[in-house]
């Protein structure tokens, strides 16, 4: 039962109330249809909303997102277009407009695909608790961190090098069945680097070593992808749900790796 | 990745009414002082625009404009019994139950309206603008709002009518099925094109190609909604809908909201053509006939049809996920995945 | 349970109402302002009949927890129509027999709404991202696509006449 | 807006009406563009208490005790509702014409049939101290193995867990409603080809926009004024009048505009306990389905298993029909054994075939019960005999609309439940289709017409 919602003016206060043990919510999109029609433990929230937390700030190479920014805010700034379809392919716009960069970080899968695609980007996240502050990587957050996530930080990648497929049973609005997002950087036709991440294929966001590993030193070919995708085969956890079966999440993730690193 | 491209064939007829009959409904009509209408039902309309097409059938049948129809509907204590909305009855048993109260109704204006003029009830016609005349003479006219006046105050009579539709309940032979189901059968034609997306089994139904022959279209515009919205409950319900993807091994993994219960949103609906024909229904009226389930059937099997001309699997079970076509995909080729 | 005095300007009139912790946008506007257009189809943000304007932008109001929104303003359907006379969607919408059972509508009126502001001539691919939060269980969605398009010509071409009208 | 091609039946179509046939607009639409529409749950009322339901947590199972004692304590909780609260407590939504077996509690007694089935309701002021009530309600429970497989449920040594005996609804003494016609064996003898493939479907859910619900109000004489979404307010009046046995004219029932209903909302589900509810507390009180309801344990449309056997000719006549067919009921009647008679009527499909034997079973398992949803019977028949069709055509290497041409009924045809066929237009709209997507018909076929009795002309 929702016992209190505050609405802190700034980011301490937001943290007091949290050591307190308060849930932050950004847009609410995760918690609240959980709230609105299930029994619950007595709960306060705390919303984000007046904390400042909203903003995209653009330095040269570096991107800092404040958690609270929703992902409609990313969706139309224009500095962005490589997050642009990532936030597209993510629920619907009337929910984009509440729903948060802080919040998709601890969106449960097969949701969260702005979280793959952080993860993709090595970005790294400002945790706040009533102790200090830590940066730490999206990687390594984990699902329920202690403290709030006040920014996540990235550098841009380098034109053409961010990948980004996401298949879903519908167009629009719909949860992942394989999301692949990755930066592959090439040199002379060879993959001098590569950072793979997968949703929708696991508990949460995978970060895929074998594929990357397969990939690096290798030409971006038809063939290198097939053997990165049966490199990737053995580092996913895909399980049933009302979308689509583990079986089938398992049978065509080599075909939307491929799809998302060769565009084709 | 080859899309696969193929077109399927079906067609259906559907009966008009609850099977074996037996459901009856009603209406009641009286006119106002000043010459509106109003029907009384119990029925309800579930969006298919019932309100709308029972107050078409009253203003017919009264020769009234339709600005002079009230509808009072769905209230059990004013309303008289309807059974419900359900099996393509609306139209026909509550359009039909409103036509016989219309006639008399009508019988009781006509009347008045002659004893104001001083000439025959026979010899009076409507003209749909609200005045009864004359036959042969339209000089000699009068409005409604008189008619109705004259009757209230002067003639003391009530211009009102009883309408009442059922078709006598049949009871199946057990040992035969012998019966008599439905009052008329309404038909379609549905050609799908399809595309098949051979790696992940993704079907994407590109076109439907309809025709319906529905006895009468009473409101052309409404029975578009009913064929066009039921076709894309066809489309849903072939490559999407199920409360149990697992059925019947498991019960697990049930969608418990509209991001997990997944219906083709306006992203993935095909083009739709369609072409109505008109055959009347003796026992419909005006003609028509129940369609308002009917539309949602051609769909589904074309479908099927269209993914083995796509791609050669025969899907045998609702839906045709990716998964069913992508497992029928992998069979034809040895089990050998392409990826 | 704390009681929150929450003030918003919904339609363009200033209103304040008092919330509970569950009290949510869409609960506010319906038992506490009786402006019943929002729809509950859900309560999970899913089907997009509750759908509103908060401060411009189109949210699904059974998930904005009502506290959060002190000093915001809401437009709901009912703030469209000027009198009797109804805006370019509302008269699209009902000249291409857009409405069935009507349950979605005011939603899918709000998306509409929403998108138009930002894009007066979007695509239909675009309005079909728009709406994408909108269930539709009646129409197949074929004619309320036509309408939105509809709308967003008329309020182009009343623009274009206007604007010539000023230049004149 | 669809055409309308009056070419075909010109001389029985003909007409001169002024109304009919027009584009009224719709009387609703303006009410649903300005959000002024009255939907169920758009009236409020003060003093207003919510219902909620404590659901079971097994497919199938034994009650050894329900303990609903800390849902009493819950702020705001008024009242526990159990099925001795019931004067009826056993329901069959067909009861008032005869069809079906009462054979459906309100609220669980001593077992559970399926996951969701409800057992306790619980009043409380606010819908969160409802829920928060019914999720404190302790059932326990000794586990059932659960029967999910329609098939299964019929064989000889699976457990019968219904009270009437069989795990199927019994058809005047037959395990199915029969269609008997001609002689099928014999068909299947002479028949050039037998062609026999099996087809089947899983539950599908309405999902309307708006979920099932009612809001019952006690007025001041004593009456209980329903405000329902039903789509039949009398089946709801006298539904409700039966299981509260209390006298029909104690309640009235209002509605009548709906967000969308499908069959869905004509199961009578909510209005009897809200109407206890609202009787025990004399408040206003509502019961209205959440969306995860709606979608799990409201009634789907019933999955089916359909297995149909052909005997076809080799220049494409059908001369045999074999159908098999199973409805999952889910684990109580409803609508299911009508939905069963009504695909016996309608097979063997809009096709004239003179030996049809069908058996349409109604099968109960330990799931949601299934119930109406448009074209229940039909919708998935359809499914079937059209993928047959176009199976068997394949085979043949006929064209797939010649085909039906071909087994297409016509008028004065007699259907095998020994109906004389009228009014057909199959034809019809199969020639009308061919014309619209550019399919060539052969003259013979083109000239083929639904009131030309068979054997004549073509």
């Amino acid at each position: 039962m929702l016992t209190e919602v505050h609405v802190p003016d700034d980011v301490s206060a937001a943290v007091r109330l949290i050591a307190g043990g308060a849930t932050a919510i950004g847009g609410g999109t995760s918690v609240l249809p959980w709230l609105n029609d299930y029994a619950s433990p007595p709960t306060e929230l705390v919303s984000l909303r007046r904390t400042g937390l909203a903003g995209i700030r653009v330095d040269g190479q570096t991107v800092e997102l404040g958690a609270a920014t929703t992902l409609a805010q990313v969706e139309h700034d224009e500095r962005l277009a490589d997050l642009n379809a990532v936030v597209r392919s993510i629920a619907s716009t009337p929910v984009r407009t509440l729903a948060t960069v802080g919040g998709n970080l601890f969106a449960r899968q097969p949701h969260g695909d702005l979280a793959v695609a952080l993860v993709a980007l090595d970005a790294r996240v400002t945790l706040v608790d009533d102790t200090g502050s830590r940066e730490l990587s999206v990687e390594e957050l984990g699902d329920q961190p202690s403290g709030l996530v006040t920014t996540v930080t990235f550098e841009r990648p380098q034109p053409g090098t961010f990948k980004y497929v996401k298949a879903a049973r519908r167009r629009y609005n719909s949860a992942s069945l394989v999301t692949v997002a990755a930066t592959v950087t090439e040199s002379d036709g060879i993959v001098t680097g590569a950072r793979v991440a997968l949703g929708g294929v696991g508990p949460r966001v995978i970060r895929a070593h074998a594929v990357e590993a397969a990939l690096v030193g290798q030409p971006l070919t038809v063939e290198t992808v097939r053997a990165a995708g049966e490199a990737g085969r053995g580092e996913i956890e895909p399980a049933d749900d009302a979308y689509a079966s583990a079986w089938y999440r398992t049978r065509v993730f080599p075909v939307h790796l491929r799809r998302a690193l060769l565009g084709r | 990745m080859t899309l696969l491209y193929g077109r399927g064939y079906a067609s259906v007829n559907y009966p008009t009414g609850m099977n074996l009959g037996g459901d009856p409904s009603q209406a009641l009509i009286h006119a106002t002082t000043m010459g509106g209408f109003v029907i009384s039902l119990s029925s309800v309309d579930l969006g298919q625009g019932l309100k709308t097409v029972v107050a078409q059938c009253a203003a017919e049948t009264l020769g009234m404009p339709m600005e002079q129809i009230i509808v009072d509907t769905a209230d059990t204590d004013t309303g008289p019994h309807c059974m419900g909305t359900f099996a393509s009855r609306g139209t026909h048993r509550v359009g039909n139950a409103v036509i016989m109260a219309a006639r008399e109704a009508r019988e009781v204006m006509l009347q008045v309206a002659a004893d104001e003029l001083e000439v025959d009830a026979g010899d009076l016609e409507t003209d749909g603008s609200g005045y009864v005349r004359l036959k042969g003479s339209p000089a000699k006219q009068i409005h409604i709002s008189d008619i109705a006046l004259a009757a209230h105050f002067k003639q003391g009579k009530s211009i009102s009518g009883r309408g009442m539709f059922l078709k006598e309940r049949s009871y199946p032979v057990p040992e035969t099925g012998e019966m008599d189901p439905d009052s008329c059968q309404a038909h379609a034609c549905t050609v799908a094109d399809v595309e098949v997306d051979d790696e992940t089994g993704v079907v994407t139904v590109l076109r439907l190609h309809n025709t319906y022959e529905i006895g009468r279209a009473l409101n052309p515009a409404m029975a578009t909604q009913q064929v066009e919205g039921g076709a894309w409950m066809g489309v849903s319900h072939a490559i999407f809908e199920s409360t149990e993807p697992y059925y019947p091994a498991s019960r697990a993994h049930g969608p418990v909201d509209f991001s997990e219960y997944l219906m083709p949103g306006s992203g993935e609906i095909p083009e739709q053509t369609s072409v109505i024909l008109e055959r009347p229904a003796s026992n419909g009226p005006f003609g028509a006939k129940g369609i308002g389930e009917m539309t949602a059937n051609a769909p589904i099997p074309a479908i099927a049809n269209a993914i083995f001309d796509a791609c050669g699997v025969r899907l045998t079970t609702m839906p045709f996920t990716p998964e069913s076509v992508l497992r029928g995909l992998d069979a034809l080729r040895d089990g050998e995945p392409v990826a | 349970m704390p009681l929150r005095i929450v003030n918003v300007k919904v339609n363009g009139v200033d209103q304040a109402f008092m919330a509970k912790p569950d009290t949510t946008l869409l609960l506010a506007l319906r038992e506490q302002l009786g402006l019943m257009g929002a729809k509950r189809g859900c309560a999970q943000g899913a089907c997009g009949s509750c759908t509103v304007l908060l401060d411009g932008a189109p949210v699904v109001s059974c998930l904005v927890p009502a506290a959060t929104i002190d000093g915001a303003a809401v437009a709901t359907v009912e703030g469209l129509a000027d009198g009797q006379e109804l805006n370019d969607v509302q008269q699209a919408f009902v000249d291409g027999f857009a409405t069935q059972c009507g349950f979605c509508t005011p939603g899918m009126i709000m998306s509409a709404e929403a998108l138009l502001a930002r894009n007066p001539d979007p695509t239909a691919d675009e309005v079909n991202e728009a709406i994408s939060g909108n269930v539709c269980r009646c129409t197949g969605y074929a004619p309320i696509v036509s309408a939105i398009l509809e709308a967003a010509r008329r309020r182009r071409d009343r623009a274009g006449t206007a604007e010539q009208e000023a230049t004149r | 807006m669809a055409r309308i091609d009056t070419e075909y039946f010109r001389d029985e179509r003909a007409s001169d009406f002024k109304v009919i046939g027009t584009a009224v607009q719709r009387s609703d639409a303006l009410g649903h563009v300005t959000g002024r529409t009255e939907f169920m749950e758009d009236r409020t009322f003060p003093n207003l208490a919510h219902l909620k339901i404590h659901r079971s947590s097994h497919h199938h199972a034994l009650i050894n005790d329900v303990d609903y004692s800390e849902a009493l304590k819950v702020p705001g909780v008024l009242r526990v509702i159990t099925y001795k609260d019931v004067p009826e407590n056993w329901y069959g939504v067909l009861r008032l014409i005869g069809i079906g077996p009462d054979d459906e509690p309100v609220l669980a007694e001593d077992r559970v049939l399926y996951k969701g089935e409800p057992i306790v309701a619980v009043v409380a002021d606010s819908e969160a101290a409802a829920l928060e009530g019914a999720s404190k309600v302790k059932v326990t429970y000794t586990e059932l193995k659960a029967v999910l497989d329609v098939e299964e449920a019929m064989l000889p040594d699976t457990p019968v867990f219904k009270r009437a005996g069989t795990n199927y609804f019994v058809y005047e003494g037959h395990h199915a409603r029969r269609i008997r016609f001609g002689d099928v064996e014999a068909g299947f003898a002479e028949a050039d080809h037998i062609f026999e493939w099996r087809y089947s479907s899983a539950p599908i859910e309405h999902a309307p926009t708006e979920t099932t619900g009612c809001i019952v109000v006690p007025q001041s004489g004593g009456r209980l004024l329903i405000h329902s979404n039903t789509q039949a307010a009398f089946f709801t009046l006298d539904n409700t009048a039966l299981t509260l046995k209390r006298p029909f004219t104690d309640l009235q029932v209002k509605g009548g505009t709906v967000g969308g209903g499908f069959g869905g909302k004509v199961d009578v589900m909510v209005e009897p306990l809200a109407c206890i509810a609202a009787a025990m507390t004399n408040r206003p009180v509502k019961f209205v389905y959440s969306r995860e309801e709606e979608m799990q344990v409201s009634s789907p449309r019933a999955a089916e298993r359909i297995y149909i056997k052909d005997g076809v000719m080799n220049d494409g006549r059908i001369i045999a029909r074999k159908i098999m067919l199973y409805v999952d009921a889910g684990a109580y009647a409803r609508h299911s054994p009508y939905g069963a008679t009504k695909a016996a009527a309608h097979l063997p499909g809009p096709y004239t075939i003179p030996n049809v034997y069908a058996d349409c079973h109604c099968v109960y398992t330990n799931r949601t019960p299934s119930s109406a949803m448009r074209g229940f019977g039909v919708t998935i028949a359809d499914f079937a005999i059209e993928s047959q069709m176009d199976q068997v055509a394949r085979a043949l290497h006929i064209d797939p609309l010649e085909f039906r041409l071909r087994n297409a009924y016509r008028d004065g045809d007699m259907k095998a439940h020994r109906k004389v066929a009228s009014g057909t237009a199959l034809i019809e709209v199969i020639q009308r289709t061919a014309e619209l997507v550019g399919h060539e018909l052969p003259e013979e076929y083109r000239a083929m017409s639904s009131s030309t009795p068979r054997g004549a002309g073509a």
